[in-house]
């Protein structure tokens, strides 16, 4: 079970929490092709290490925030709140996992 | 390869089983493969076997970074059925449980399908009402259905609690489903594709593609480079891991799915249960144990351990549907990782790399798969376009906004 | 000897024993049928064996004889089998069970009895049940020919028959240190965390604290073991913030500091325990693991005769129960502990023949003191064979040599008891589970800790197995596989009957991963999951594959360490307490008048009043006719209600819906459909508007959570920016919605502030005022097509607002609305059902609503996704009326008379027009809007009808009724 | 454990976006509204911070809430919004030595008087549902806020909890 330390209550249960997701996902102009709105909609890092989500704190303070979790080993190294910078993480698995050249799929 | 039948076995047993043969053989990497299978689950095994029995391609490795098998095949709750809601799911999962109907004796190896029946339950008049159209579905696509009403699920099913929290109203019934043993179905495979000449190359794990001018030429390994005309990935929860590694980003997310059995007990329950609303899937295996599924953890994980708040709920779910359950035991309790798409529906066909194949996304619902996906990979990669059953399945559907969303349709995927 | 059992011995070697016996309370109990006696602190396992009980089992193949071969939770042979009917409990372990009067234990196997077992024919067929033989047979005709044979054959016990008559509990707690094992290593951990005060929880599985060191005589810190754990347990007593748990046993790490435990009550005759079961889930800071370590076997020929045991376990049975496991015992061991039952056994008069030694060199000291006792040792020695039909009445021990890759010289011994040590292996599951990573390790023959985690500390035999028991000098243990006779006559896995011959057969066939070898076999899945011979499995795997065994790594220890009751994981939430339900502020009302309450999400409404005789269908129609011709009454109080207010409130809200809110006044209410990213049907509902900058959005009842969530979610993630604020106030209002031609004049017969009349009021207007005196907010909105009004009212003043209603529409016929009424008159009216009428791939095209997103200039949440190719497609399902010539049913198909497709669509909705009776619904049906006027086959359950398209909607297509 | 009725609850809730999370108190009608969540202040009328910039407030009636009004001036003037949720919410006294132990039975967060001392509330999940703990003056004096249309479940679920609590499994 995870417990997750709200930037706001402290630690509490996984059942208080909704999963939200990736963050730091940037919602494109309405402009956008089909091919990088779908990517937007569907596409996903999915990592094996660590992965920037974002959770809302349900059954407490009702704020979303940022997690960052290692899928691998469900250890939380970050929590911070909505609209910060994501924090820089040290150790193998951290942004390094994720500059990984990105080319989509179609 | 001795054959397996009744007459070799007491041949053997007199002889104290010592002239068994290896069931596949234990290969070395070769440098050239004319096909790699990038993971040894059921599909690429599957795969492996039928480019080699249909095809004809017979230099054919499957590269396993564990033990085949190890991955969801192993640890999945052994489901198979056909009742799904649109036509194309509806034909490829028949077609797959066709193949699995005759699988035993095609692979000689007997995967111990029993048809024995599943049942899905509807908890409300409106769930009733979605049952009906889908079970309707499932007879315009031509597979058996039939509506149940309360007291034929209880003759069905005697251990079932109709007046629970969200009593029982009906339900319906697919009689062709029922459960196999997935062990047997990744070995039987292994076993005949190696009789094949297939190569079954176990902890040997792929780290990279060789990518040149659009078009792969072969993988890196943990056991060195490999070259080949061909690649499939095969490897369902690692999919967006080893995808990457050639470039391409997947819609897909890969979650914990637990499965848990009780201690074995004498038969109590002759058909598979499935409740969509309360999240639970229950059957009893020929062994005894009672086999219980349920819902994943929703977040992102690699873990291979499912996590304590969907164990609750499951048990929770299995007791409201079988009170008498409740003074049976939780012997083991395990979890795979889950290859979900946005739609419940598998990826399968080419990719935007030439000769680089793509079959994931199966989500809680590929074992059942395992024969179609094999064969329709197979004969995608032989003929290098997508098989018919899978035209709507590829990756590319994600772009035009044409998803198959069963899951969104009939609320259920397993 | 005593009346206790004829195998009871007189208190046995010094007077340190902490013998959980009290002599002279005997215990009448049932076994299998026949009358037994035991004494209070007996386990059923310790009373049978004092009673000269032998055969406790029949083993799971071959039928084989078995006895209690351990004392613990490692049993893999005694199970048993008690009560009845709903409070049936299976494979229960005898070794477990603290015998109480009365107590009935079976054994469901054996047949006609478990002495005389006639399937121990099976037995003599042994070669035909290897593993995986039904992967090779059985093929012809097909396996539903032979499985039901099969599944009859496997599985032990049989399921209770009814509920659950225990009550279970769920138990939170949070600590600093959660200290597993209350063993001489648990206690003095627990004893160091209170003295420093920390928030402690200290488990023990048995019911009694000290461990080993509590009956087996060693000395702690210069004093007897059971003095110094009485000490610290009196000490742990006083301390603040230290909870001992004894009867509970630690199940699982789940990560992140979360341990479950279970507690159980203790058997009493009669009485049920208030609570059979506590599950408990701790979060602690700290993890120290203090679970000791379990003996494993010797491997040889015909290893399993009852009669054979744990040499820990017949020396537990001595010291604690005062019990002789025989007359006339031999001791064979691989390390020093077995020793100690040696001298004991001898000293409390049982004759001890020999101890045979794997090693070749053993302790001086203790070389000695077995002279002094004149028990012969044989050093270099394991057995090779046991002997007896049912029981044991002897062994063969052979020297071994060559590299104890064979034996020679073979010695008999006539005996009745066989007490074995493999040496022993740490219980490190949980340790495992909590992201340890263990090791084998050839000088114990163990798997040991080597990385510990982080707040995970491992301590005691847990740590170093072989620690507490040898003395000086010689640390090895030696080979506990007998390298003679017939490797299918060697158990490994008792439980399962596994033979080395299987483990052979996997690797010939090559299933040589570890985990391949455990699936093919099933060596290892049993019920005690391998606590004695996964470690024999390992070496023997290792040794056919010419590996170190190391590097065969092992097999994952999953939760739960010992086996659960569901009952017990589900705790409380079962029946009424599986899910929370919410009741309507009218509740009360409706069940007193023949409202059916049922289930929609967690709430409870009346889908239909009925009245004495009546059935549902002949009610749903009358309160349909209702509200068509005069009004009806309905609590809709489960709406969802969401307040959103701020200056940026509505260009808020405006970026949800695919209609326009902008033009929107004061004083006006809207309907409105809101989309997903990807642009399918999310919700629908109401938005209010009370103020320029005050609100009110309404939702279907069951997505009332999940929209405010979604609307938190833009507002916080993606529009930080928005001066707005949204509160839940779902039940803060009750909603009462009056609806028909009769509305008006029944509300105006309430005292009210309000102007009803249509200039004033008209229809989608909004007005705040006071109805009775009573604060409230009327909208003019309609799901019936008829004149409707919901009136809003603070939920306590509900039943006086609807009993005013109700009163004053008594002269105009006013019956209650149930859901199911409401569905028909909805539907007459082509109104949506969202998740009905759509799923979760229907755009707002679909549904006729595609001009209204498409004139939006502005960006909506899913507008995007609008033009994908996907959904500009004309052969979409699209939402049209269907007359029928019979009947509709909800979920019945849809074939056009020209298509080749296997389904064109299908019925979301049906019922029988409200007034005509007609058949009516809704369907969704592949390019349906062009098609009105064409008919189609309805396809259910094999029947098929014909019906015809028409537009929308089948009642009253010009508002009229709902504009009055 | 008893039903206590007869109180008036309304939410303020801060639409400022640099408010969402207010560094320090806030003065409304006499209200003081504590930044932290979790804390409380006031006594029987008094205000429950259980998110950043959203508290709970409570008082004997709704005039003494109000303030004749000036809490709902005073609000909209600051930038609040005000929602009177006094039909809203039920409340549970739930005393005694045994409460907290009761409502372990069926709540993850740590109930230890150290974590939640007289004078601290908590919104958290318990009986699976959503509600707000407050230790109101003395350790063994708990209340329960829960939405209107759960307290009979709740009421239930307490009932039984307490039943349990008596008997021990041994
Ligand atoms: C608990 C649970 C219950 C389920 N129940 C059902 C059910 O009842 N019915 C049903 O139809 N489906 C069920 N499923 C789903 C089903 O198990 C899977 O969809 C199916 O097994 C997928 O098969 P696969 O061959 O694609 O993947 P896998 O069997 O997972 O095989 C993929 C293989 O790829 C290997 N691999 C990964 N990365 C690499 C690499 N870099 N190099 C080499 N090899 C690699 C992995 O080790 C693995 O062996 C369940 C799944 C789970 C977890
Ligand atoms: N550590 C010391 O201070 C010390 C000193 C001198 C001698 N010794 C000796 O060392 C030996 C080992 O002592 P020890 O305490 O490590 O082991 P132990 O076997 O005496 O105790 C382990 C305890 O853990 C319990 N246990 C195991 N798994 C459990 C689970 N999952 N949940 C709950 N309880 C569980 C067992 O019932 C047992 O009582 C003993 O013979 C002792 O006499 C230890
Ligand atoms: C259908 C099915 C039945 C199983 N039955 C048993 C069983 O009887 N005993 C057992 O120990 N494990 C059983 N398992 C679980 C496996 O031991 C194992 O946990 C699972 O394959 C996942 O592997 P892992 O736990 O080693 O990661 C079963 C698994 C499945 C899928
Ligand atoms: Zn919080």
């Amino acid at each position: 079970m995870l417990r997750i330390p709200c930037p706001h209550c402290g630690v509490r249960d996984e059942p208080e929490f909704v999963f939200g997701g990736p963050s730091h996902v940037e919602r494109p102009a309405f402009g956008v092709s089909d091919l990088e709105w779908t990517d937007y909609l569907f596409g996903r890092e999915n990592p094996k290490g660590v992965h920037f989500e974002r959770w809302l704190h349900e059954f407490g303070c009702g704020r979303w925030f940022n997690v960052a979790r290692d899928t691998v080993t469900h250890e939380i190294l970050a929590t911070y709140r909505m609209g910060e910078p994501k924090p820089a993480l040290p150790g193998p698995g951290g942004p390094d996992a994720l500059r990984f050249p990105v080319v989509r799929g179609s | 390869m001795t054959r397996y039948n009744a007459w070799n076995f007491l041949r053997q047993a007199v002889q104290g089983h010592r002239g068994w043969h290896p069931a596949w053989g234990a290969a070395e990497p070769r440098r050239h493969y004319e096909v790699i299978v990038v993971g040894g689950g059921g599909h690429g095994l599957a795969t492996a076997y039928y480019l080699a029995k249909k095809h004809g391609i017979r230099r054919v490795a499957v590269l396993e970074k564990g033990w085949i098998g190890g991955g969801n095949s192993g640890r999945n709750t052994q489901v198979s059925r056909s009742n799904y809601f649109y036509p194309v799911s509806s034909s490829f999962y028949d077609h797959s449980l066709k193949l699995y109907e005759t699988l035993g004796r095609e692979l000689d190896f007997n995967v111990m399908l029993s048809q024995r029946g599943l049942i899905v339950l509807a908890h409300s008049e409106h769930e009733l009402e979605l049952n009906r159209r889908w079970a309707n579905a499932i007879r315009m696509n031509g597979v058996d259905s039939e509506i149940l009403t309360p007291a034929r699920i209880g003759k069905l099913a005697p251990a079932i609690n109709l007046h629970a929290r969200f009593p029982i109203v009906g339900g319906f019934i697919q009689r062709r489903a029922g459960i196999s043993r997935h062990d047997a179905v990744v070995w039987g495979y292994a076993r005949a594709a190696s009789a094949l000449g297939v190569d079954i190359v176990q902890g040997c794990e792929v780290t990279g593609f060789d990518i040149a001018g659009g078009r792969v030429r072969g993988v890196h390994t943990s056991r060195g480079t490999i070259t080949a005309d061909r690649v499939v990935m095969s490897v369902a929860g690692h999919a967006s891991v080893v995808a990457r590694l050639a470039g391409l980003r997947l819609p897909i997310t890969t979650m914990a799915l637990q499965a848990m059995v009780t201690e074995p007990l004498k038969p109590v329950l002759d058909v598979v249960v499935i409740s969509a609303a309360i999240h639970a899937y229950v059957s009893q295996s020929d062994r005894g144990e009672i086999v219980i599924g349920g819902g994943s953890d929703v977040y992102n994980s690699y873990a291979q351990k499912g996590g304590l708040p969907a164990m609750h709920t499951t048990v929770g779910a299995v007791l409201e549907l079988f009170p008498s359950f409740s003074r049976l035991r939780l012997m083991r309790q395990w979890a795979g990782m889950v290859d979900v798409t946005p739609d419940t529906t598998p990826i399968m066909g080419l990719t935007p790399v030439e000769g680089l194949y793509i079959n994931c996304g199966w989500g809680t619902g590929g074992y059942k798969a395992i024969p179609a996906g094999g064969d329709t990979m197979a004969d995608t990669v032989a003929n290098n376009r997508p098989h018919p059953l899978i035209r709507e399945f590829g990756l590319d559907r994600f772009a035009r906004g044409a998803l198959v969303d069963e899951g969104a349709a009939a609320g259920v995927a397993h | 000897m005593s009346a206790h059992g004829p195998y009871r011995v007189a208190r046995g070697g010094d007077s340190s024993v902490d013998a959980a016996l009290r002599r002279g309370s005997p215990l009448p109990f049932w076994f299998n049928g026949s009358a037994c006696t035991g004494v209070e602190g007996d386990t059923l396992a310790s009373a049978l064996l004092a009673n000269g009980v032998r055969i406790v089992a029949r083993s799971f193949k071959f039928h084989r004889p078995r006895g209690v071969f351990s004392c613990g939770v490692e049993e893999p042979s005694a199970l048993v089998q008690w009560g009845e009917g709903a409070g049936a409990t299976p494979s229960v372990r005898s070794t477990l069970i603290r015998l109480c009067a009365g107590l009935d234990a079976r054994v469901p196997s054996g047949w006609p009895s478990l002495d005389f077992d006639v399937g121990r024919v099976l037995d003599f067929t042994s070669p035909l049940w290897i593993a995986g033989f039904y992967n090779k047979l059985f093929k012809w005709p097909g396996w539903s020919l032979y499985e039901p044979v099969i599944r009859h054959l496997a599985g032990f016990g049989t399921a209770p028959t009814g509920a659950d008559p225990d009550r279970y509990e769920t138990r939170h707690a949070h600590c600093d240190v959660l200290i597993i094992g209350g063993g001489a290593a648990g206690l003095r951990a627990a004893w160091e965390a209170a003295a420093r005060g920390a928030r402690t929880i200290l488990v023990e599985q048995s019911s009694q604290l000290g461990g080993r060191a509590g009956w087996d005589g060693s000395r702690i810190d210069g004093q007897p073991g059971d003095a110094w754990v009485r000490g610290v347990r009196e000490t742990l007593a006083r301390a603040r913030d230290v909870r001992i748990l004894t009867d509970t046993f630690a199940a699982g790490h789940y990560g992140h500091g979360v341990t479950t435990l279970v507690e159980s009550a203790s058997p009493r005759e009669g009485a049920r325990p208030a609570i059979r079961e506590r599950y408990w889930i701790v979060r602690a800071r700290r993890l120290v693991i203090a679970t000791g370590a379990i003996e494993q076997p010797l491997i040889f020929c015909n290893n399993d005769r009852p009669g054979i045991m744990l040499a820990g376990a017949a020396h537990a049975y001595l010291r604690r129960h005062e019990v002789a496991i025989g007359r006339r015992v031999v001791v064979a061991t691989n390390n020093d502990s077995a020793y100690a039952t040696a001298r004991d056994l001898q000293a409390a008069g049982v004759e001890v023949l020999a101890i045979a030694d794997s090693r070749r060199t053993i302790d001086a000291a203790i070389q000695g003191q077995m002279g002094k006792l004149s028990i012969p040792v044989l050093t270099g020695s394991i057995p090779v064979d046991s002997h007896g039909f049912g029981a044991l009445s002897g062994v063969s021990i052979g020297r071994l040599s060559d590299e104890d890759r064979r034996v020679d010289e073979v010695r008999q011994f006539s005996c009745d008891a066989l007490a074995v040590s493999g040496g022993w292996n740490p219980s490190l599951a949980l340790f495992s589970q909590a992201g340890g990573k263990l090791s084998y390790r050839s000088e114990s023959r163990a798997l040991e800790p080597i990385d510990s985690p982080k707040d995970v500390s491992v301590v005691g035999a847990a740590a170093q197995p072989h620690a507490g028991t040898t003395s000086s000098g010689v640390t090895a243990i030696g080979v506990r596989i007998s390298p003679a006779g017939r490797s299918d006559r060697q158990w490994v896995d008792l439980r399962h009957d596994v033979t080395v011959a299987d483990l052979e057969l996997a690797i010939r066939e090559g299933y040589s991963s570890i985990e391949h070898v455990k699936r093919y076999t099933t060596v290892g899945m049993a019920n005690d999951q391998g606590k004695t011979s996964n470690i024999a499995a390992l070496e023997i795997v290792a040794r056919l594959r010419g590996l170190p065994v190391a590097q065969l790594g092992h097999t994952t220890p999953r939760p739960p360490v010992m086996p659960v009751t569901l009952g017990a994981i589900a705790g409380r939430a079962v029946g009424d307490q599986f899910a929370p339900s919410r009741q309507l502020p009218l509740h009360e009302w409706h069940v007193a008048h023949g409202g059916v309450m049922e289930d929609f999400g967690e709430w409870k409404r009346p889908t239909v009043y009925l009245l004495p005789g009546e059935s549902r269908a002949q009610a749903i129609a009358r309160e349909a006719r209702t509200v068509r011709t005069a009004a009806g009454l309905l609590d809709g109080s489960s709406l969802g209600k969401i307040e959103v207010r701020g200056p940026d409130a509505l260009a808020f809200l405006d970026r949800f819906y695919i209609n326009n809110l902008t033009t929107l006044q004061p004083g006006r209410v809207r309907y409105g459909i809101m989309l997903r990213e990807s642009g399918t049907i999310l919700d629908d509902g109401t938005v209010v508007m009370l103020a320029p900058d005050q609100f009110l959005v309404t939702t279907t009842s069951g997505n009332a959570g999940r929209i405010a969530n979604w609307l938190q979610e833009w507002r916080q993630c993606e529009w930080p920016q928005l001066r707005v604020a949204c509160t839940p106030v779902t039940d803060q209002w009750a909603v009462l919605s009056l609806t028909g031609p009769c509305a008006r004049e029944i509300l105006a017969s309430v005292p009210t502030d309000i102007d009803l009349s249509p200039e004033a009021f008209p229809h989608l207007g909004v007005r705040e005022g006071r109805v009775l005196g009573i604060p409230a907010r009327l909208y003019r909105v309609s799901f019936t097509g008829e004149l409707g009004y919901e009136i809003n009212v603070p939920a306590r003043s509900a039943p006086a607002v609807w009993e005013a209603l109700w009163n004053a529409g008594q002269s105009r016929g006013i019956q209650p609305l149930g859901i199911d009424a409401l569905m028909l008159l909805r539907m007459e009216k082509g109104f949506l059902h969202i998740g009905t009428d759509t799923d979760g791939t229907t755009v707002p095209d679909d549904v006729g609503w595609g001009n209204v997103a498409a004139a939006k200039a502005a960006d909506f949440v899913g507008k995007r996704s609008l033009p994908l190719p996907e959904h500009v497609r004309p052969d979409r399902l699209q939402l049209v009326g269907l007359v029928g010539a019979t009947d509709l049913a909800a979920g019945a198909h849809l074939r056009l008379a020209s298509s080749h497709a296997a389904t064109d669509g299908w019925i979301t909705s049906a019922g029988r027009a409200v007034l005509s009776g007609e058949p009516i619904g809704l369907a969704l049906l592949r390019g349906g809007r062009a098609l009105t006027g064409a008919s189609v086959t309805v396809h259910d359950e094999g029947r098929t009808s014909t019906a015809r398209i028409v537009g929308l909607p089948h009642f009253d297509s010009r508002g009229s009724r709902m504009h009055a | 454990m008893l039903e206590i009725v007869g109180r008036s609850y309304a939410r303020i809730t801060s639409w400022h976006p640099d408010r969402v999370t207010v560094d320090r108190g806030v003065c409304l009608a006499n209200f003081m509204l504590p930044a932290a969540v979790g804390s409380v202040s006031g006594t029987s009328r008094r205000a429950l911070c259980i998110g950043p910039g959203d508290w709970l407030l409570m008082a004997r009636d709704w005039r003494e809430l109000e303030a004749d009004g000036r809490l709902h001036s005073e609000a909209s003037e600051q930038g609040f919004a005000l929602a009177d949720l006094s039909d809203a919410l039920a409340c549970f006294g739930v005393r005694g030595r045994a409460a907290r132990d009761v409502l372990a039975t069926g709540c993850g967060l740590d109930l230890h008087p150290q974590s939640l001392p007289p004078g601290r509330c908590a919104r958290t999940r318990l009986a699976q549902i959503p509600v707000v703990i407050e230790c109101v003056d003395v350790e063994d004096e708990l209340e329960l806020l829960v939405a209107r249309s759960y307290a009979r479940y709740l009421a239930d679920w307490l009932a039984d909890a307490w039943r349990g609590a008596s008997g021990a499994t041994r």
